[in-house]
């Protein structure tokens, strides 16, 4: 069966605060490159849930398609996942958290899935504050299809085939600040220490958790200017002829201290500056937070953290005004109206 | 009319009696924004409580105001309630639109006007009634937005005075079309009775129609379509809309907000036991329903062609992961934006196969605002049973037209919500496998999150019985035969189509939707003027329950009835049908934007027949 | 092999022959991104070289790295192309997979496999060929990457030793395929000469497959479809491109992106003659298509079944408001996201009915790499003479396997840009009217922005003949009529099937599209294995030509094979014939995602004759 | 024939400066409401165009579906025009501009038709800085399906029905600068003056020039708190009772000066806080601009003028390197390569 149940914990054993061991929280196998970025994010999904002691079962797990929407069948294997269509998981997270208000919602998108086809409904989900979290596998390319550019590419990037970027990049977190999201945050898959509180966070936000996490492609990610890109490397090292080569990486891990900025080489040798916002900064602010964006952005830097936070935002439920139980399971006496109201409607039409 | 197809010729114009009792048609053509509403839903009930059947067709523009519109009345001994070519009694209000419409009218027909639009000197061969609106507005009331309302009710009036429908029934009409509003009743009502003044002292009768009482309508209600299937979604207990506005649908789900409101907020906290959200597009709407139908709930959108086009990958997702969702399509004319204010059938055949990848999806058919209201329950209870999305087609005709009907019965059946895996099923079948063919009907059983039960990992992708992802080809091809299977299980579930033999006729009729009034009426046609027999069978649900075929075996000749160019149903039943079938088959199709009516339908059958 | 459909157990295992020439499937087993593309191609290639037909068909899993893959290569000395299904020669280097692929081969294959996998004991019918990858490839270089790089040129020189394969072709191949990398070629060509060297040493040649030099494919190429349809776009002078990336068609707009920049720039300047927009998704890309067309560029784009289900709006709105397009729809197996790396047949019906409201749509079916570049061509050509939206129905299988050609011939026929109006034009007919059927085969002239002629207002709402807004009943219909006039034009302009009557065969078939490889093979083994003589219809185009009805006519029965569960073809087939065609009509279907072979069609036609 | 061409022009008569008459300008006679405000751009769009002297030939319009949608068929009548589907009028004109670049292309959308369906289409077309001008005619509501809410109605205006819109409006200006497009501005349809000015600077721009043009709907925007809202009109004077009625209203006209708020009352009496940006605003940094929306919209007004302008971004047709000649009008021997060509590519599959 595809849901393994948790074993009874051992004593002795590892357990969190509603006893679950770590097992609990695993998925299956993952399918991805060895070194991809969402697996790190997978992994610290995974850690996230376990410390909060998330109640897997409550949990449920949706993405659209690419590879960074495959991740949710590699986490919580014991909690209901939907991998859904290109770009419309948003629509498909609407319907599942207003029809049980009971769940945790995780979504897992891409840039591509995201930025390109699906940001007409990440528009609307973020303006509508919908209780979940929706996590960006951000690489700046289609993985899945092979490495096109995606609408998060950075200005100037290369394709392998040497195709060159000249749009610039759109900034989901300003994107998400401008429309409405209640909780915006940016990371780096290599940054275990940081996305893991980040997640913890999202995860205990009620509202729109938006986080953008940076998670390098190792296969077709590929930026131009570097020495060490890849099409450098290819140039130079010419046994890599083979298109259908996929090598093999380890993964990244950084750690650095807030409020300073530090420099990652990446698998293709481009550098990725993240600035690491400081602990005193206030991410209450929309207007400070949107400068934050854009003055690292001209920089040529990532700011991380979480960068925008507005707590008591009422949410899209609240908005609803739904009864507590879940819609999904409401008795049926309480959704079919009685007699009388049908009489009543019908004497309206005489 | 300008704009509908005018009345066949061969229609030979006969000597018309000298009075003509409750059979006839009344169109008035107006402006659209020009408040004329009211006035015709007076005139069509008050004909209503006088126990006459009686339908209303508007056919009004695509915009919001200033352009022609025209509403038209049927009063019917018979109960005929189909459209009716031939205007009989034309109120002309319109300066655009009145010369056409008057050329257009078959001789003997009644011509009430506005005097200065000078119709009088068109033909000969009518009989017209001028009357100076503004005049008589002008002694209503002062106010100049309140004339241009107020002055329709002039007609109704006239008309109530021409042709004797009582005054009382209008005022009673009215105060039901205007609620507690007593300063307005107060005023419509003297333009009513200045109308009907003016008509006593200047209007000698010389028309033959008249309304006079019947007992035809008791106890029955006129409602529109999308109403009545909004009071079937609030009975079926939905808890989720996802919707997005478009003409000719909106309305159904406009209605539902309302009825919502009322009787599904929970009576302690005023809360609500359901959520209405009127999503962003089309393709998010469905994808709203599909994750709430996921999740569990009672879940549904409505839409037209538009937006049906816009759901084809959510549909197919909802196919192969096998999520119930409710979908009704309120079938307008053409492509987008195409006639949006215009009627058809236009969406049977896409809708049957709607999205890519070997897909093919139930539907439901209604004919009536009864079926719209009790279709919106099977089609909830056919897509949690078959974990798949239905769909219910209806039109514009049958969704935003008033029409008659006995009041709707309080649902007796219990909600279906299909095959759930609980406890008891799960340790009788010792496994969840989400897509096994546990009961050899193609339909497996679910979970849904925070039931308690397994969870499994749903996706459009291939799978195997265990939910589990697959490329192997056996998995796949087993799927695709289990989804086939489930689709011959929707065969015997779907409405039985409603079939009436007629001893010793060798002709069939198939036909559905709305189509069914005007067939109704031509059989009666063929029979009276003809000696024609017929039997016919109407379809209520897709795919074809055997009766269909069975029909057609005892047919010598089978006429498919249906508003669209390309003969949709008929080709859906070509695919399916024996040789011998086949060769029974003809097609024949309206296309125009206009409901079908009994007329067109009699006089291409007759021209096939004389062919074959 | 795991995914694929099972050799089926009733083709009797025949004493094998000593030799057995040129006439055998090889099938690699590899991991996928453990780059063994180039091995397999340098396999391929290496055969074609020498002279012997030859084909090669990858089956990949929907993920980048990890998984499990298959790449058969096909050598027949007959010719055939299709898919074999029983692998003769199997070459197991994934753990994962490598006992299920032994265990369904036939007996008598032969298997090389990686030492450590011990699959030796699993059957004693087969021939068995252990090589110690790791330790040879040791030997070749320390650098871990380059190892598991150069790992797979081993099994190249083994099966070079064992089929007689001739090394200096391979190193040919190699080159070819790695141009002027001196470095890599020196490495691979290591490797495979340590192959060579150690099934020399220690492989005795125990099984009869052999690779003999043959002159068949003199002059060919070798070529996967969508770079043929690329060239084809080409050569038809495309000057705009929006497309969305979609497995299997992403490598079309890929190709043509570098062809366009190789060949499409202007000498003078290095500005470009085109503009090709990755759009964010395929409503956007469709969109984009109908501007450009609409302005008079020739636009495309490509996509499969999820961005087709997409575009049905603009599909509809291309179809009413006249505009050219030509849509190329690499079909994949399934829903979204189905079985994306699978191949198919399934877009067929919904293809040919896309959009809402009365549509249908010319598809062009190419079964070759040759086609997919004339038909191409024959797309443009099309969709500005007929003012449409066209189809070109390719597949996975067609578009991203590599297939055997003669080089493309250059066009002869001028680019046909269609019913332009232009100052003459508009002398003879005195006035633009947009829509009016002027010369009587349903298709309009047309203007656009810019070239100085009349402009118009395009709409997909309803027109008059003058594209003006108008909600009239005749307007709507005599437009409706008027295209359907059109489709019956388009029945005389898309290709003419292929037709082939064997004299005395009362059996026919009609397939289009890759069905047609497997078609071909079981028309010979019919007639070598049963005595069973067949025609043979292959569709090229839709709508149907009259050449499809006379085969029809001219045979007992006609078996309609396609690729997919619901009979798509012969659908649309049943929903034309006459009652005595369909009479004839059976269908033999195939969904499991992997091409047809020839054994299935046999199979399947004999088991249905036997019942008939 | 539905494209009248202009008459020569009479000597003594008004004309331009390319010798044209304003009737030259007009379009179709309008079917939308008397006093909607769709109106009243329309006729600032053919007095820009016929100040600025426009080639009308030269233009292209372009619309998705709604009342404004409409408008392109009420102005320049000898112009080709494409009334195509709801909300995905920018990838129609993207199409069209690239297939020939020498067009001046006008497109006219909806705030539903915008906001709603086709806010994907719009953030694309802005980050792709397309030469146009996008006009939004932006009445809060769908007007054409009778008056539902569209993503930029206020936060607690009723519908007719007395729905409440709870969701915040999405701010297509905000959102076109932050995603890249080069020419903002915002106006009233009812300050021909500002309207005007600002049409003709957009039409003279180089690059995306997005003009979100307040535009009352009469017939269904109807905004709450107002004792002279519709909605309280309607309690009031009963005689309005029909659903059907549309009421007959004079078009608002205002005139102010730079640097002042000023109040417009609407026709259904609620009232509108116009800020007119002082004259020595500078709309060229981003961030002021973005500043600038934020702190208006907190204080419930709308800033009017020209926000935001990078005049010498590049444009999407230099990113794409086209020949200067349009695509659409190439010979056949530019755009069929030769044999040499074929021989060459049929040579590399050999
Ligand atoms: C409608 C539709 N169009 C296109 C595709 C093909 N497709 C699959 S994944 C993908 C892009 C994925 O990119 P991204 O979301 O960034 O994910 P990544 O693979 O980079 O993690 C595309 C275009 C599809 N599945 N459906
Ligand atoms: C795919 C699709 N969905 C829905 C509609 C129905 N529809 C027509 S116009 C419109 C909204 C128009 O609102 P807006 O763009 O604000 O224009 P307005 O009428 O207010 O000027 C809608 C929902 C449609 N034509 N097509
Ligand atoms: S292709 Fe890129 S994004 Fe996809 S799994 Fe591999 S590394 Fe990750
Ligand atoms: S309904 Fe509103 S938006 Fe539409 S034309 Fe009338 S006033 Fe204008
Ligand atoms: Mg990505
Ligand atoms: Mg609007």
């Amino acid at each position: 069966m595809s849901t393994p149940v948790a074993p009874p914990p051992v004593p002795g054993k590892k357990v969190n605060h509603i006893g679950l061991e770590p097992v609990a929280y695993r998925g299956g196998k993952t399918t991805l490159c060895a070194g991809c970025g969402h697996n790190a994010i997978t992994e610290r999904i995974i850690d996230a849930c376990y410390e909060l002691g998330v109640e897997p079962t409550q949990v449920i797990k949706l993405s659209g398609i690419g590879c960074s929407s495959k991740a949710p069948a590699y986490f919580l294997a014991s909690a209901h996942g939907f991998n859904s269509v290109h770009g419309r998981m948003p629509s498909v997270a609407t319907g599942a958290v207003v029809a049980n208000r009971k769940t945790i919602a995780i979504g897992v998108s891409g840039d591509g899935d995201t930025g390109a086809i699906g940001i007409g409904q990440f528009v609307h989900l973020m303006r509508r504050n919908l209780p979940m979290v929706y996590i960006i596998e951000d690489n700046g390319c289609y993985g899945l299809t092979k490495g096109q550019f995606s609408p998060t590419a950075d200005l100037g990037s290369t394709l392998k085939t040497g195709v060159v970027n000249d749009l610039p990049p759109i900034d989901t977190c300003a994107l998400a600040i401008e429309l409405g999201a209640s909780f915006v945050a940016r990371s780096f898959s290599g940054d275990p220490k940081q996305l893991k509180a980040i997640l913890k966070a999202a995860i205990s936000h009620r509202g729109t958790s938006m986080i953008d996490v940076i998670s390098p492609c190792v296969t077709f990610n590929d930026h131009d200017g570097s020495t060490k890109s890849y099409a450098y490397v290819k140039d130079h090292d010419e046994p890599l002829g083979d298109i259908s080569f996929v090598p093999y990486f380890e993964e990244i891990d950084v750690d650095f201290d807030p409020g300073t900025t530090t420099a990652v080489t990446l698998h293709n040798g481009s550098r990725l500056l993240l600035t690491k916002l400081a602990e005193d900064y206030q991410p209450t602010d929309k207007q400070s937070a949107l400068r934050l964006l854009h003055e690292t952005a001209v920089r040529g830097e990532y700011a991380t953290g979480i960068i925008y936070v507005e707590p008591d935002k009422q949410d899209f439920l609240d908005l609803l005004g739904l009864v507590d139980e879940p819609l999904a399971f409401l008795e049926p006496s309480r959704v079919r109206p009685g007699k009388a109201a049908l009489d009543e409607i019908m004497e309206s039409f005489r | 009319m300008s704009v509908t197809d005018v009345a066949e010729q061969e229609v030979v114009p006969q000597s018309r009696p000298e009075r003509i009792v409750n059979d006839f048609a009344i169109q008035v053509a107006t402006v659209n924004g020009s408040g004329s509403q009211t006035a015709n839903l007076v005139l069509l009930r008050s004909i209503f409580q006088m126990g006459v059947p009686v339908s209303g067709k508007n056919m009004f523009p695509s915009n919001i105001a200033g352009l022609p519109t025209w509403y038209t009345i049927r009063a019917s001994a018979k109960g005929y309630v189909g459209r009716k070519k031939e205007v009989d009694f034309l109120v002309a209000m319109n300066p655009e639109t009145a010369k056409e419409d008057v050329l257009t009218l078959p001789p003997g027909a009644a011509v009430v006007y506005d005097e200065p639009l000078k119709l009088k000197d068109l033909r000969t061969d009518l009989v017209f009634y001028p009357v100076p609106f503004d005049k008589i507005v002008g002694g209503i009331t002062h106010d100049a937005k309140l004339r241009r309302l107020v002055r329709n009710m002039i007609y109704d009036g006239v008309l109530s005075r021409l042709l004797s429908i009582d005054r009382e029934q209008m005022e009673q009409a009215l105060r039901k079309q205007l609620g507690k509003k007593e300063k307005a009743i107060a005023l419509n009502m003297g333009a009513l009775t200045a109308g009907y003044d003016y008509a006593e002292a200047n209007l000698p009768k010389q028309d033959p129609f008249v309304i006079e009482p019947m007992n035809k309508t008791q106890g029955m209600i006129l409602i529109e379509g999308n109403a009545a299937a909004a009071i079937g979604c609030l009975m079926a207990g939905v808890t989720f809309v996802g919707w997005y506005p478009i003409t000719p649908s909106s309305s159904l789900c406009e209605s539902l907000i309302d009825y919502l409101k009322k009787y599904r907020r929970d009576p302690e906290t005023g809360k609500s036991t359901y959520a209405v959200i009127q999503a962003e597009d089309e393709i998010a709407a469905l994808g709203m329903v599909i994750g709430a139908g996921w999740m569990g709930a009672r879940a549904m959108t409505s839409t037209a062609g538009p937006g049906l086009s816009l759901m084809a990958e959510f549909t197919g997702l909802g196919y192969y992961a096998e999520v119930p969702a409710v979908i009704f399509d309120i079938q307008r004319c053409g492509p987008s934006t195409g006639l949006p204010t215009r009627t058809g059938q236009q969406d049977i055949l896409p809708a049957a196969v709607l999205s890519h990848g070997d897909t093919k999806h139930p539907m439901l058919l209604p004919s009536s605002v009864a079926e719209c209201y009790t279709m919106a329950m099977d089609a909830f209870d056919l897509a949690e049973r078959l974990q798949t999305p239905v769909f219910v087609m209806s039109d514009l005709d049958l969704g935003m037209n008033a029409w008659m009907a006995q009041p709707f019965a309080y649902p007796t059946r219990p909600l279906d919500r299909g095959k759930r895996l609980d406890a008891a099923a799960l340790a009788r079948l010792g496994e969840f496998a989400r897509y096994r063919d546990v009961d050899g009907d193609g339909i497996p059983y679910r979970t849904v999150p925070g039931d308690g039960m397994p969870a499994y990992f749903t996706r459009g992708s291939g799978h195997n019985e265990l939910a589990q992802y697959s490329e192997r080809a056996d998995d796949y091809a087993n799927n695709l035969d289990r989804l086939a299977r489930k689709f011959e299980t929707a065969r015997t579930l779907v409405p039985r189509p409603e079939v009436d033999l007629e001893s010793g006729a060798t002709i069939g009729l198939i036909g559905y939707g709305t189509s069914h009034w005007a067939i109704v009426e031509s059989r009666d046609q063929l029979r009276s003027e003809q000696g024609l027999k017929t039997s016919y069978l109407r379809l209520r649900g897709y795919p074809f329950t055997p009766e269909v075929m069975d029909f057609i075996d005892r047919c010598d000749r089978v006429y498919v009835v249906e508003q669209n160019r390309d003969g949709q149903m008929f080709s859906l039943l070509r695919m399916e049908c024996t040789p011998a079938q086949v060769e029974k088959l003809r097609s024949v199709r309206h296309y125009v934007g206009l409901p079908l009516d009994g007329r067109s339908v009699t006089t291409e059958l007759l021209k096939e027949e004389q062919g074959s």
